[in-house]
C-alpha cells in the first residue's frame, strides 16, 4: 500500500479537525439532537441555537470515527452565523458534494474546510460517517425552527 | 489436493481490490466461495432445474434427488441421528428464530426463564428478549471471565428449575472463545430445560456432533461454511420436532387441505413451505464435500497456524489492545481488537487501501461491546485459504496505518 | 436481440430428457434461467462475494450496493411508489404468510372475516386459514362462476364490513384465469378491509402497477421469474409495513440493541433479519434486466400465441377434458386439463419419456380439485421461450400416450 | 417419441391389472386401512382379513394412475393365503424390487406378476405409485396382527 491513498481520503486538514475539534462539548441546560450509525454503533450529539434566525451556537460531542468527528467540526465552522435558510443549503450541498455529486462554485467556496470532504465520494462505505453531524443538524434546525412557530 | 490446490479453486482469492491483491480476512462475516460450489449452481440450472417435491418428471425427480441428498450430507455433517430431523431455512438467524417461535412460543409461560451468555450475536438475543417480553418471562444472561470465557460456575448459577431454554452460541463471532457446550448442555437437562445452540461460527471450523453433544436445537448458515447465501440448516431432536407446529404454510409442507382445515406432512416436509432455495442447497452439498475432500486435519491445523500468528502479532503490537483470550488453544480463528485512539472504521479503511478485508463495527453483537466498554472494534477472521503471508502483511499494513493517525 | 436469441441463452432448453429435445412445459412451476442470471451468480461469487450492509471496505461496498440496487429494479417493475416499499423474502409463500404473522395477527380478531377465492393456491390459502382458527375468525370463500372466473358478483356479497383481510390470486396456477384486482381493491377498501396479492402466476407474463391496482401487500417469488430460487419479495403500503413489527429478528434489522430492549431499524432492513440470499437477489436483478430489455410486447405476443395453441389443440382432441375458460381471451399461459379415463400421472410419464415436461398432480390447490370434482389434473404452461413446433409435438406426443392408454 | 419406451413400463401385464383389476372392492363390515399419496392427491384402501395366522380376505378400491392400480391388483393376488410372516417378507421384497435392489430368486417367484413392476424402478418418481398398496397392507397387517393379540 502506499500511504498516498490514505492521504487522498485523510487530508491533513481533516486530521487536524479530528485531533481538535471546534465547538466541541455540551452544556447541560440546552436541548440537544443525537443521532447514531447503527453500522459502527457512533453516537452524534449536536446543539443548535437560532436567534433571530440565525444560529448563534452551534456545539457537538461524538464517540466516532476520523471523518464524522472532522465533518462534525467544520460543519460547525460553516455554519455558525448562518441563516436557517442559508444552513440548509449548505446541508443540501454538502450532501451532494459527498456524493460525487457536482455543486455551484459560490455553495463550494462557502463550504471552505469541508469542501475537503468532497473525498470521501470515492469511498462510499464512509459516506454515512461524513453525513452524520450535517444530518443531525438539519434535523435540529427543524425543531428548533418549529418551536419559533 | 492440498490445502494450496484448494485455495487455487476459490475465484475470489486471486482478484485485487484498490490495485491490490485481495487479503480477505472477514471469514466470519462469510466465507468465499470454490469454484466446485459455482459450478455447482450452474450445473443446476443449466441441466437439472426443476421444482421440488412435486413433478413426476425427469427433470423433477433430478431436482428432487440433489436436493434430498444434500439432507443426506448435512445430516452426516453433523453425526444428526436421522436425515428428517435437519431441514434447510434461510440462515442461522431464521433457524433460531423458528425456534423461538414454535418451541419457544409453545413452551415459554409468564415467570420462565431464557438463558443467554454475554457473547450472543443479535440473532441468537433478540428473537429470545422479544419472546421472553411477549410471554412476560425472564431473560437471563450468563456474564464471561475477564478473559472472554465462558464462566461455567455463572451458568450453573443462572440456569434453575425455571429455565425453559438456554440459548448460546458455540463459536463466539467476535472474542473467537468456543464454549462448553456438553456441559451447558448438561447443566440445562438437569434443570429440565433445552438446549439451543447458535453453530454459525463453528462448523467451518471443526467437526461438530450433536449426538454427543446432546443438544436439543443447533443452526447454522450454509455462507459460512463456503456455501451460497440463502441457506440455513437446522437440526433438531427427533421428539422436540415432531411434536412441533410449523410457523409458515403453503406448498409442499402439507399432507391434505380442505378450506376447513389442513393435515400437515410428515418432518421435515413439514417446516418447509414454499419453494426452497434449490440452488442455494445443492451449492451446500458441493461446499460440504469440499471440506470432507480436504478434511479436517488440514483445515484445523492451518486455522490454527494462522490463528497462533494473527493473535501473537497483535498481542505484540503496542497500542493495540486484544479482546478475548490471549492463548491460542482457546481461540476460534476470529481476533478482535481496537487501535487505541484510532476509529475502529479508519483501520479497516486503511486495510481496504492496502487490499485487506477486515471488519469494523459491533459485529451484531452489541450487548457484548457495551460489556467490553467500547463502541465497536476491528476484527479479523481467517480461513483454511489464509495464508501466513496474508497475516504478515496485514501486520505490517496495520502497523503503517496505525503510525500513519497516530502520527 | 430478438425473442428466438434470447431463447438461446437458457443452456437447458439445448438439452435432452430420456434422449430427446427437453420441451419444458412446466414453467408455472419454476422457470428456467438465462445465461445472464447463471453468470451474474457466478460473477457474483468470483469477484463481489461479502455480507451486505456490515462492512465499511470495498468488497462489501461492492456487494450492498448491487444488493441494494436490485431493490431499486424491483420497486421499477412493479411500480412501486418508494425503494423501501419492497423487501426481499425467500419466496411467495414467506411474503404472504409474513402479512399473516404481522398484519394478520395484529389486525384479526374473533369474529372477524378473512375473504379468500376457490382458486387460491395453497400458499394463500392455508397461511389464512390457519390464522382463523388461530383468532376465531371466519374464513370465507369466494367462488367461481362455472368457466373458473372469478364471480364479482359473488366477491361483493362476502367481503362485507366484517371482513378485515381479502387474499387473492391475481392468475389461478390451475385454471390460467386472471381475477379482477382492481375491482377486489375497490370493494376491500370500501369495506374497510385490506386486499393481498399472490403474484406469484402473474409478475413473469404481464406488466404489474401497484399502485394503479391499489394494491396494499403484493407477493411473489424471483425463481418463476426467470430469476434463482431463495428469493421472493413482498411490496407493502409505506402506512401499512411502518405499524409493523417484525417476525424474525437478529443481524441488520436492528439500530439499537441491549440485553433489555432492542430499537428495530427502519423499514425495509426492519423486515431483513440475518444474511439474506445476496446472490439470489442479484440474479434476480440479472433475470428483471432480460425481462426488460426483451420487452413486454414481444413476451406477450408469444404467450398468447402459444396459449391460443395449446387451448385449442387440446380443446379439439376428443376424450379431453380442458378446466378454466375456453377462451385464450381470458387465460394466462396455464392450460389444466385430463384425458378421460387415464390418470394424469400416467399422461406426465407418457410425454416425460418423449422429453415433455408437464405437471400431474393437485398443483397445491386441493380445494380447487374438491371443486373441479378431480383428485389431480394434467397442467401444462408456457414461457415466452416456448415455441409452436414445442406445442405442435406436445399435441402429437399426447395424442399417442392417450391413445396407448385408451387401446 | 417411441411407444416401445411406454411399453418398457407400461407392460401388458400391467394395463390388464389396471383395466380389470382382481379382489377389487370393499365390504362395509370390514375394518379399513387408508393411504394417500399427497403428491397427485390419490387414496387407497385395503380391507384385510387374517384368520389362524393366515390371510384370508384381502381387496382393496382406489383412486389412482395405471402403476397404482396395477400393483394393487397383483398384490392382492400375491399375498391372498400367505401367512402373516409371509406376506410381511414379500412386503419387504417388493419394496426392494420397485427400488432397483436384487432380490433372491424364491422371492422373486413368488413375486409372479408383481415381479414385472420391477421396471417402476427405472422411474424414481413413480415408486410411491407402486409401493402405495403394499404399504397399507404391511399397516394393515401390523392392525390386524395387534387385534389378534
Ligand atoms: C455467532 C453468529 N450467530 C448468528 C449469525 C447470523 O448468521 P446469518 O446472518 O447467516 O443468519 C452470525 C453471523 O453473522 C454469527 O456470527
Ligand atoms: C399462485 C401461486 N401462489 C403461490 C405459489 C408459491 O410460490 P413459492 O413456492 O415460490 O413460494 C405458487 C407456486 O407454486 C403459485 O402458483
Amino acid at each position: 500500500m502506499s500511504l498516498l491513498n490514505l492521504n487522498d481520503l485523510y487530508k491533513t486538514v481533516i486530521l487536524e479537525h479530528a485531533q481538535a475539534p471546534h465547538h466541541y462539548g455540551l452544556q447541560p441546560d440546552l436541548p440537544a439532537t443525537t443521532l447514531n450509525n447503527p453500522t459502527c454503533g457512533d453516537v452524534l450529539t449536536v446543539q443548535l441555537v437560532v436567534t433571530a434566525n440565525q444560529i448563534t451556537t452551534l456545539q457537538f460531542s461524538s464517540t466516532g470515527c476520523t471523518i464524522s468527528q472532522a465533518s462534525a467540526s467544520v460543519m460547525t465552522d460553516v455554519l455558525l452565523g448562518k441563516s436557517v435558510s442559508e444552513a440548509q443549503a449548505l446541508i443540501a450541498a454538502f450532501s451532494k458534494l459527498v456524493m460525487g455529486t457536482p455543486i455551484a462554485k459560490h455553495d463550494r467556496d462557502q463550504l471552505g474546510d469541508a469542501a475537503v470532504l468532497g473525498s470521501v465520494a470515492q469511498f462510499p462505505t464512509r459516506i454515512r460517517c461524513a453525513t452524520l453531524a450535517w444530518h443531525a443538524a438539519a434535523q435540529a434546525l427543524t425543531e428548533v425552527t418549529t418551536d419559533d412557530q | 489436493m492440498t490445502r494450496t490446490d484448494y485455495r487455487r479453486t476459490f475465484p475470489i482469492l486471486t482478484t485485487k481490490v484498490n490495485g491490490e491483491p485481495l487479503i480477505y480476512l472477514d471469514n466470519a462475516a462469510t466465507t468465499q466461495k470454490p469454484q466446485a460450489v459455482i459450478e455447482a449452481i450452474s450445473h443446476y440450472y443449466a441441466y437439472d432445474n426443476a421444482n421440488v417435491h412435486r413433478g413426476v418428471y425427469t427433470l423433477a425427480a433430478r431436482a428432487t434427488n440433489q436436493y434430498e441428498a444434500v439432507r443426506d450430507q448435512v445430516a452426516a455433517f453433523i453425526q444428526a441421528p436421522r436425515r428428517d430431523t435437519v431441514f434447510f431455512t434461510r440462515s442461522t438467524t431464521e433457524s433460531l428464530n423458528w425456534v423461538a417461535q414454535t418451541y419457544g412460543e409453545q413452551t415459554i409461560q409468564a415467570g420462565d426463564e431464557i438463558v443467554v451468555t454475554a457473547l450472543e450475536h443479535h440473532s441468537n438475543l433478540v428473537p429470545w428478549q422479544q419472546l421472553a417480553l411477549r410471554k412476560r418471562a425472564q431473560l437471563k444472561v450468563i456474564q464471561l471471565r475477564p478473559n472472554g470465557e465462558l464462566d461455567l460456575a455463572a451458568a450453573a448459577e443462572q440456569i434453575t428449575a425455571k429455565t425453559k431454554i438456554v440459548a448460546v452460541a458455540q463459536t463466539s463471532n467476535v472474542l473467537g472463545v468456543t464454549t462448553p457446550i456438553r456441559e451447558l448442555a448438561q447443566l440445562a437437562h438437569q434443570r429440565g430445560a433445552v438446549i439451543v445452540v447458535d453453530g454459525a461460527q463453528t462448523v467451518a471450523h471443526q467437526p461438530v456432533n450433536v449426538q454427543e453433544l446432546d443438544v436439543d436445537f443447533y443452526a447454522f448458515s450454509g455462507h459460512k461454511l463456503y456455501g451460497p447465501t440463502g441457506v440455513g440448516v437446522l437440526y433438531g431432536k427427533l421428539a422436540l420436532l415432531q411434536q412441533l407446529t410449523p410457523v409458515q404454510f403453503g406448498g409442499e409442507m402439507i399432507s391434505n387441505v380442505t378450506f376447513e382445515r389442513t393435515e400437515f406432512a410428515p418432518i421435515p416436509q413439514r417446516f418447509e413451505a414454499g419453494t426452497p432455495d434449490i440452488s442455494g442447497v445443492i451449492g451446500l452439498g458441493a461446499a460440504l464435500k469440499t471440506i470432507q475432500q480436504l478434511g479436517w486435519p488440514a483445515i484445523q491445523r492451518q486455522e490454527n497456524q494462522l490463528t497462533a500468528q494473527l493473535l501473537n502479532g497483535l498481542l505484540n503490537l503496542p497500542g493495540v489492545t486484544v479482546y478475548g483470550p490471549e492463548s491460542v488453544a482457546k481461540h476460534g480463528p476470529v481476533v478482535a481488537f481496537n487501535v487505541n485512539g484510532v476509529h475502529p472504521h479508519d483501520i479497516a479503511t486503511g486495510l481496504d487501501l492496502a487490499g485487506i478485508e477486515v471488519r469494523a463495527g459491533h459485529h451484531c453483537a452489541q450487548p457484548l461491546m457495551q460489556t467490553l466498554g467500547v463502541a465497536a472494534t476491528v476484527r479479523a477472521s481467517v480461513a483454511f485459504y489464509n495464508t501466513t503471508a496474508e497475516i504478515d502483511r496485514f501486520l505490517v499494513v496495520l502497523r503503517e496505518v496505525k503510525e500513519f493517525f497516530q502520527q
